[in-house]
């Protein structure tokens, strides 16, 4: 039967455009403006859900965002808002957690066990047998309260739903109520930019379901928001945090382009307007679908127009309450009692199960209706002044938790209802005031501190729990008698209370809660409130999607020059931090045979490079790499290795120099950033006088490697101005000059895959003209490019180690068999001190070369080496089969104890099986005298 | 990059005051002197002080790189 | 050998159909969109680095956090010069395409005597420029960046460095005629992934790709 | 274990099914889980931190060495710290023989633990998984592993199909931005309710005699002549001759009271949770490389957690970079979550070495224990950490299983192996 009322003066509906949505696949008439709860009230519906532990039938009880009786599935969305939401034609809703039905529901049968399963319950059962336990758990899982997440399907190529901004308003109202608009305008008339931001869908507040001069101040308040440039309005939109440096997070909700918006705000002034949640009243039957809160009632009335039942019995305490009670008798609603709670009125118990029937007063009379209404008294919604530090005391007169404006940070402040009551322009007043002073602070004003004169404080009676006891947490289906319970066995302080009975833990964060659990807590233990004390409210202030905090995907992603052809020349992509790179083009082996027989090109374009330049670079590289520099000639390069001052190996290159005071230094691709960080920490901590500019010039070149015996002749096939004969151009040296028709490139000379090879640093923009240039006159030549799976092969054939795999966070230069380039006789250089000591050391691990006796066997990078006692002495860190050698290759970290060659160790496999290897005489399997690098 | 300290003279040091270098912190709960490199701005290393309790940062008396006088 | 005509590519893939400007593959795409985004790489991009308050920065008359276009110094080419100072003791000079060897030249020539350390080095290659024009590019950028790009703390002729999309960029801001406009660089590998970012960025403001005109600056 | 039943048959009324059903008839009020008790001035030892290492140390040192006059001292309430702030993730998959055969002696004790406590702790055995997502990281996969099953820890690494059949909900799909190649799998690994492990092991201690003091900050450490002779707190002052440091973030702020220096910083580790959803995800996720692990509790709550903040701080207010961060690489991994809505976040105090071990045992001062270092590994080893500590104290010497975790090992250079490959992990 419908509960629509006749136009209401203040209503948000729309009565000329009827729709329908369906609610558990049942078709329901709605107006927009509708939410999902108040279209379901209009048609009678009065049971939305089913609680947590004893599955009691639930209703509104706040008929607002946090109303914990209406959390509903929309499509694939889960705990929906039912009672913020609003609803629209063709919308699919469902009810949660109800097993079969919402009319009728198994798990009820709780309900009768209810005593024996207090909170915690779980902690004191199911513990034997126990094998027992995971079918104990599978049971607890089944009473899990929430919605079931969206299919498996990717999101990802889905349109945008979500998406951030930036903002940095002078100041941020936290609240559209009247003292927030009233901030709102105030600040912007003193010239600030001013973000407005108001969790529901218009601003107003609690003037929305007032009365005839409440709507009148109202729309005035309104007027002026409008009229007043400088102000950005955001509706439907929630401030959710407020974290150091003032940056203020904001949920926007109902923009065209996305579903929701995270706004990440850096206001200048903070103004906290969040206004007072109403509180529920705890006694025997209070979570009865039928039994409201004051402010339910009157959202429902004014706002949606719906009745919310036939026979009311209203407990008031408030004028609130009492206007409530207007409202209800000038729509209708026969109200058959007022309990003035003011003078000493009380409600002890509801009957009723799916509704109310009847309602027990503190004089013991039993009244039948199917409406209690109750206004016990109100919470501060202080969660962000906690946030920026401030800690809420509480105000027995006002019976409430109350910030002191004093003492916030400087650009926080607060108004309206966190601060104190007052008549509307009251705390209009306020509010402009707060606003003005806000956009002095946010100004840097000179007369900042013209203080704000405080909002004074109606008394209010303090009342939290009848006589009975009732839900605290509805959402978590915890009872006073929980709490007391929890006390009584030692969990005596409020933290402890909530964790043990789990009050507070739900979706609505205690917002309705925390206060009464307080009261109740300083109740069992016999504490005053002000002693039990509040608990630091953490953020988000609301729940916030996973979709929103992430935003669209932002993952950087490198490519070099040459990305385009390895993709269209079929390279399997290789993810090295952010670079895609060519792993292999479906042969590596091919490749790799290609290097050693003719020649290939491989794009290393990742290798990090460093420009340095001035008269200290020498003393620099001496510095940071463990070998000797001063002398290196222009026209020469050199292998360096870098270690930390903890003598571990950090990374390693070659550096070359290209003239006197210019030197162009390689790290390795993942090193490249931290390697630049540790030269400026050097330069800018260490040693401040020296006179080196270091400039990443890692992409400024398309690095090509042209590597293998022809590589020479393919070369000479492309240069223009450079003699790159063997005696002309030798190993290890460097040469600049012009490759087809590209001016400004460097060669380097070297040797990573053990063969004959020339790197090439090209301009990038020319990177694949050069490179499908190299390709195409060493056609004849069987050019091929490899990648960087071949590259690996080649570099362990040779024994070239590479930092990080060969190594590890402990590896000194020692461990990684680098001793005889350490120069431990200079008198600094990074790490030298640790280096020294390290020589004395009799132990450690050591970087060996191993040769598995089955040729053929190739262990997983990773397997573990044994010593005779059976014991781990070492692991394998790099593993391949050789096509040259036609057997395994592979590098170990081992004990010093036994590194020696010849020494044989034993394989873990890692099907659990054993092999042996021999520990060989050089880290080289292929051509360890480096006569083909050196053709 | 985080507390200030002095490296000390490779040359001189002992192992025990060498390893105080590397990984000893004093872990201050409150006021400190730290080392900050501005990675996505200046690319430079400033020395701030900030309350570890709090984060609230603030220039040093002496503001300055490194340790440069 | 047969001199093969040498093309260079920016990292931003340009939209069809694509010419060639000033030996670079372009977008041909012209665009009267009210925002656009165009691949500004085939500038010249040469950079500066000297102590931030030294002679050099006297001589380049250009303030960390500043930007200044001033005419081409030595008249040998058209277009003019666009000096930025992202950071301190860091100057990036933006010229058209072809003036590449003669703007590192001259800026050679200008600092040679400061006795100073100075060093000029072409990045022309080294990054991804592009440029966001129109009135709602501060909107745009905004998604994506951290800065407050308000009139009053970032004017035209700014120039700041800062994460956009999560990569390191310089921003600079230079208004055309009277229309607010930024130049966006980053390393060049990054490129393509950053513009994909800023026209997704884009989208809500009917952003569109327009290429690359002379003299670009 | 028979002495751990004795003890508690003179002790308090057990909890079981029946004794639950039974309260619910009578409607009788259950005992305290522990007893407030006045301050003693002297103590045989006094822990400081009522956490799950200070509670632990003090339940064995009473149940396996009879040492009962031990006073547990925690400036605020029993739990408050590290213990009710982590993601209560058990494994012990480690890179280190030693550090597997700690840890697996810790899951051990937590899997024997609600019987031995008469405590549920609700041990949930899921799986655990660490992906990999790029070669590098398989590799150091594969080395865990083999350490693992050579220390005959059941630890394997998995391909991505065998991935998408435990969690379904996984993107496998190679155009993810970051591609699963495969996982390192560790079946005994699970969770744990973290409150239910810090009020088990009060009862249990307080029923075997010990005393738990909340409220109770330690101001000062009396040492003379190098030796521990009490410490004085908010409440008064205790004679001691032995004190053990077990409070992890708040470390070094202690040591420096007895003047102990630590190679030991403080950093936030934060965490969030989610509204609950109907169970989907049985098994513990942990991607390194994108520094978030998770896992979905009975009550349907997802728990998230990422790696330390990348900088040194006490305050534990928690930033949004992290909750931005840390809901796009969920959504990396399990895009259909985008509609799940994030509950609450916070932040606890991890106390980080140079080598991602802990530091335990006897230090400069004599009678001056610690049981710190413990970065994000804290809760994982409670139950071993305080066998061992309790054994330590009890003989007097550090027994084999924690013989490479001293203080000694900074000032020699031999520092542990978990640095090894410092990847995030939990």
């Amino acid at each position: 039967m419908s509960m629509r009322l006749g136009p209401q003066p203040g209503e948000v509906i729309d009565r000329r455009a009827e729709f329908t949505f369906s609610w558990n696949g049942r078709p329901s008439p709605a107006y927009p403006g509708d939410t999902i709860a108040s279209a379901l009230a209009s048609c009678g519906v009065r049971v939305f859900s089913r609680s947590f532990k004893y599955h009691r039938p639930r209703g509104l009880l706040t008929a607002s965002f946090i109303d914990p009786g209406c959390m509903v599935q929309v499509g694939d969305e889960p705990n929906v808002r039912g009672a913020h939401r609003l609803v629209a034609p063709g919308m699919e809703v469902r009810s949660q957690d109800a097993w079969p039905a919402l009319s009728l529901d198994v798990k009820a049968v709780n309900e009768l066990a209810r005593r024996a399963l207090p909170a915690g319950f779980y902690y004191k059962t199911f513990m034997s047998p126990s094998w027992l336990w995971p079918a104990y758990e599978r049971v607890l899982e089944r009473f899990a309260h929430g919605g079931v997440v969206g299919g498996v399907e990717s999101e990802r190529d889905g349109p945008a739903r979500y998406d951030k901004r930036h903002a940095h308003p002078d100041v941020l109202v936290a609240g559209g109520g009247p003292a927030g608009m009233a901030a709102a305008v105030a600040a912007a008339g003193a010239g600030a930019s001013v973000m407005l931001v108001e969790e529901e869908h218009q601003l107003g507040g609690h003037l929305r379901w007032g009365g005839k001069p409440d709507l009148v101040a109202l729309h005035e308040l309104r007027e002026l928001v409008e009229s007043t440039p400088g102000i950005e309005v955001l509706t439907d939109s929630v401030v959710l945090g407020r974290y150091d440096g003032n940056w203020v997070s904001v949920l926007q909700r109902g923009l065209p382009h996305v579903d929701e918006r995270l706004v990440k705000a850096r206001a200048k002034s903070l103004v906290v307007a969040a206004g007072l949640i109403e509180r529920p009243y705890v006694f025997a039957g209070n979570d009865v679908p039928g039994v409201m809160l004051s402010t339910a009632v009157r959202r429902l009335v004014n706002l949606h127009a719906v009745k919310p039942g036939h026979r009311a019995v209203v407990l008031t305490s408030n004028a609130d309450g009492d206007a409530a009670a207007e409202d209800l008798d000038r729509v209708g609603v026969e109200v058959v009692h007022v309990e003035d709670a003011r003078r000493g009125g009380d409600v002890v118990r509801v009957r009723g199960r799916g509704q109310v029937r009847e309602v027990e007063l503190g004089d013991g009379r039993k009244v039948p209706c199917d409406l209690v209404v109750t206004a016990t008294g109100w919470t501060a919604a202080v969660s962000l002044l906690t946030m920026a530090g401030n800690r809420p005391r509480y105000d027995a007169t006002a019976a409430r938790f109350r910030t002191d404006p004093t003492m916030l940070p400087a650009d926080v402040l607060a108004t309206g209802g966190v601060v104190g009551d007052g008549t509307c322009e009251e705390l209009a007043a306020h509010g402009a005031a707060t606003g003005e002073e806000a956009a002095r602070r946010a100004a840097k004003d000179a007369a900042v501190g013209a203080a704000v004169s405080p909002l004074s404080v109606e008394p209010h009676p303090e009342i939290f729990r009848g006589c009975t006891h009732g839900i605290v947490d509805f959402s978590e289906d915890v009872s006073s008698k929980d709490l007391f319970t929890a006390v009584e066995e030692g969990y005596r302080s409020a933290e402890l209370a909530k964790r043990y009975t789990t009050a507070t833990m739900g979706p609505a964060q205690g917002k309705l809660e925390t206060v009464n659990v307080v009261a109740i807590v300083a109740e069992a233990t016999g504490q005053t409130i002000a002693e039990t004390g509040t608990t630091t409210w953490r953020p988000p202030y609301a729940p916030v999607t996973l979709g929103a905090l992430a935003g669209r995907p932002r993952e950087p992603r490198r490519l070099s020059p040459m990305a385009s052809w390895h993709e269209r020349h079929g390279a399997v992509p290789l993810l090295a931090s952010a670079w895609i790179r060519p792993d292999h083009y479906g042969d590596p082996a091919g490749e790799a045979a290609a290097v050693r027989d003719g020649v290939g090109v491989i794009d290393v374009t990742p290798i990090g490079k460093l420009d340095l330049r001035g008269p200290d670079v020498a003393r620099l590289l001496n510095l940071v790499y463990v070998n000797k520099w001063s002398k290196l000639e222009v026209g020469r390069v050199r292998y360096g290795v870098m270690c930390g001052d903890d003598g571990v190996v950090i990374d390693d290159g070659v550096t070359g120099r290209l003239g006197d005071e210019h030197y162009l230094m390689s790290t390795t691709s993942s090193g490249a950033a931290a390697v630049w960080e540790w030269l400026e920490s050097w330069l800018q901590t260490e040693r401040p006088h020296w006179q080196v500019h270091v400039t990443p010039v890692t992409t400024a070149y398309a690095s090509i490697n042209l590597a293998g015996p022809r590589s020479r002749e393919l070369l000479q096939r492309v240069v223009e101005d450079i003699d790159v004969d063997a005696d002309a151009f030798p190993y290890m040296h460097v040469r600049t000059g012009r490759l087809a028709g590209v001016d400004g490139c460097v060669l380097w000379r070297i040797g990573f895959t053990g063969e004959l090879s020339f790197e090439l640093h090209v301009p990038a923009g020319y990177g694949l003209h050069v490179w499908e240039t190299l390709l195409e006159r060493g056609g004849d030549l069987g050019v091929r490019a490899f990648g960087v799976e071949a590259q690996r092969i080649l570099r362990l054939e040779k024994g070239h180690l590479i930092v990080g795999q060969d190594t590890d966070g402990l590896t000194k230069a020692q461990g990684a068999a680098l001793d005889g380039l350490v120069k431990l006789d200079k008198e600094d250089f990074a790490g030298l001190p640790e280096l020294v000591w390290q020589e004395d050391l009799p132990d450690g691990a050591r970087l060996v070369g191993l040769r598995t006796t089955s040729p053929s066997l190739v262990p997983a990078e990773g397997s573990q080496l044994l010593d005779a006692a059976g014991l781990i002495c070492g692991r394998i860190t790099s593993s391949r089969l050789s096509p040259a050698l036609g057997r395994s290759v592979c590098l170990a970290q081992v004990d010093l104890s036994v590194a020696e060659p010849g020494r044989e160790l034993t394989v873990r496999l890692v099907d659990g099986g054993a092999a042996t290897a021999v520990v060989t005489d050089q880290l080289a399997q292929v051509d360890p005298e480096g006569v083909r690098l050196r053709g | 990059m985080g507390e200030v300290r002095a490296r000390p003279d490779p040359q001189t040091t002992t192992p025990a005051e060498w390893r105080g270098y590397l990984y000893l912190r004093r872990n201050t709960a409150g006021w400190t002197t730290e080392s900050w490199y501005h990675r996505m701005g200046c690319r430079r290393y400033l020395v701030l002080e900030r309350d570890t309790t709090t984060n609230e940062a603030r220039l040093p008396a002496s503001p300055g790189r490194g340790r440069e006088p | 050998m047969a001199e093969t005509v040498v093309r260079a590519r920016s990292p931003i893939e340009p939209p069809p159909p694509v010419v060639v400007v000033a030996g670079w593959e372009v977008s041909a795409r012209r665009s009267s969109a009210e925002l656009t985004i165009t691949d500004h790489t085939p500038l010249a991009k040469v950079a500066v680095k000297a102590t931030w308050d030294g002679p050099v920065a006297e001589t380049l008359g250009v303030r960390f956090g500043h930007a200044r276009r001033q005419e081409w110094p030595t008249g040998e080419s058209s277009g003019s010069v666009l000096v930025t100072a992202s950071a301190p003791g860091e100057w990036l000079v933006l010229a058209p395409p072809a003036a590449r060897a003669s703007l590192v030249t001259w800026l050679e020539k200008t600092t040679e005597n400061a006795d100073e350390l100075v060093s000029v080095i072409d990045l022309t290659h080294g990054r991804a420029l592009m440029r966001i024009a129109g009135a709602s590019s501060a909107d745009l950028l905004a998604k994506e960046c951290g800065l407050d790009l308000s009139e009053a703390s970032c004017p035209d002729g700014s120039a700041l460095r800062s994460a956009v999309a999560g990569v390191a960029a310089d921003l600079i801001r230079d208004d055309l005629g009277g229309i607010r406009s930024y130049l966006v660089h980053c390393e060049r590998s990054a490129g393509q992934y950053l513009s994909s970012s800023l026209l997704d960025a884009g989208l809500e403001f009917g952003v569109e790709v327009a290429g690359f005109e002379l003299p670009g600056i | 274990m028979a002495e751990g039943r004795r003890t508690r048959q003179d002790g308090p009324a057990r909890y079981s099914g029946l004794a639950l059903l039974r309260h619910g008839i009578t409607g009788r009020a259950w005992d305290r889980v522990w007893r407030d008790r006045a301050l003693e001035p002297a103590h045989q030892v006094v822990i400081i931190g009522g956490g799950v290492h200070g509670l632990a140390t003090a339940y064995y040192l009473a149940r396996n060495h009879g040492i009962t006059d031990v006073a547990v001292l925690d400036k605020g309430y029993l739990g408050g710290g590290g213990s009710g702030r982590n993601t209560a993730i058990l494994r012990s998959n480690y890179l280190t023989p030693e550090g597997v055969r700690f840890y697996d002696r810790s899951l051990e004790l937590y899997r024997g633990l609600a019987a031995d406590l008469n405590f549920n702790v609700m041990f949930s055995r899921r799986g655990h998984l660490t992906l990999a997502h790029s070669d590098a990281s398989l590799r150091t996969m594969r080395w865990r592993a083999e350490v693992n099953k050579a220390s005959g820890v059941d630890s394997e690494v998995i391909g991505p199909r065998e991935v998408q059949r435990l969690v379904p909900e996984m993107d496998v799909t190679d155009q993810a931005r970051y591609p699963i190649l495969g996982a390192l799998y560790h079946p005994p690994g699970g969770i744990v309710r973290h409150d239910a492990v810090v009020w088990g092991y009060a009862r249990a201690a307080d029923h075997l005699g010990v005393h738990l003091h909340q409220d109770t900050e330690v101001t000062g450490i009396d040492v003379s002549g190098g030796r521990v002779t009490g410490v004085r707190t908010t409440r008064g002052n205790i004679a001691t001759p032995i004190v053990v440091n077990a409070t992890a973030g708040w470390a070094t702020t202690v040591a420096d009271m007895a003047g102990v220096r630590l190679p030991v910083q403080t950093f936030p580790l934060q965490a969030a949770v989610t509204e609950p959803v109907k169970p989907f995800l049985r098994t513990v996720v942990v991607s390194g490389s994108l520094h978030v692990y998770v896992s979905q509790t009975a009550r349907g709550e997802l728990v998230f957690g990422a790696s330390v903040d990348p900088f040194a701080s006490y305050s534990t207010r928690g930033s949004l970079e992290f909750t931005e961060g840390l809901a796009s690489h969920v959504l990396q991994l399990m895009p259909s979550l985008a509609k799940v809505r994030l509950l609450r976040q916070w932040a606890g105090l991890c106390d980080m070495t140079p080598d991602f071990a802990p530091i335990m045992g006897a230090t400069d001062v004599s009678g001056f224990l610690v049981d710190v270092g413990w970065g994000t590994y804290g809760f994982k080893a409670g139950p071993v950490a305080g066998e061992a500590m309790a054994e330590c104290i009890a003989t007097r010497r550090a027994p084999e299983i924690i013989s490479s975790f001293g203080l000694d090992r900074f000032a020699v250079g031999r520092l542990v192996g978990e640095k090894g490959a410092a990847a995030v992990g939990h």
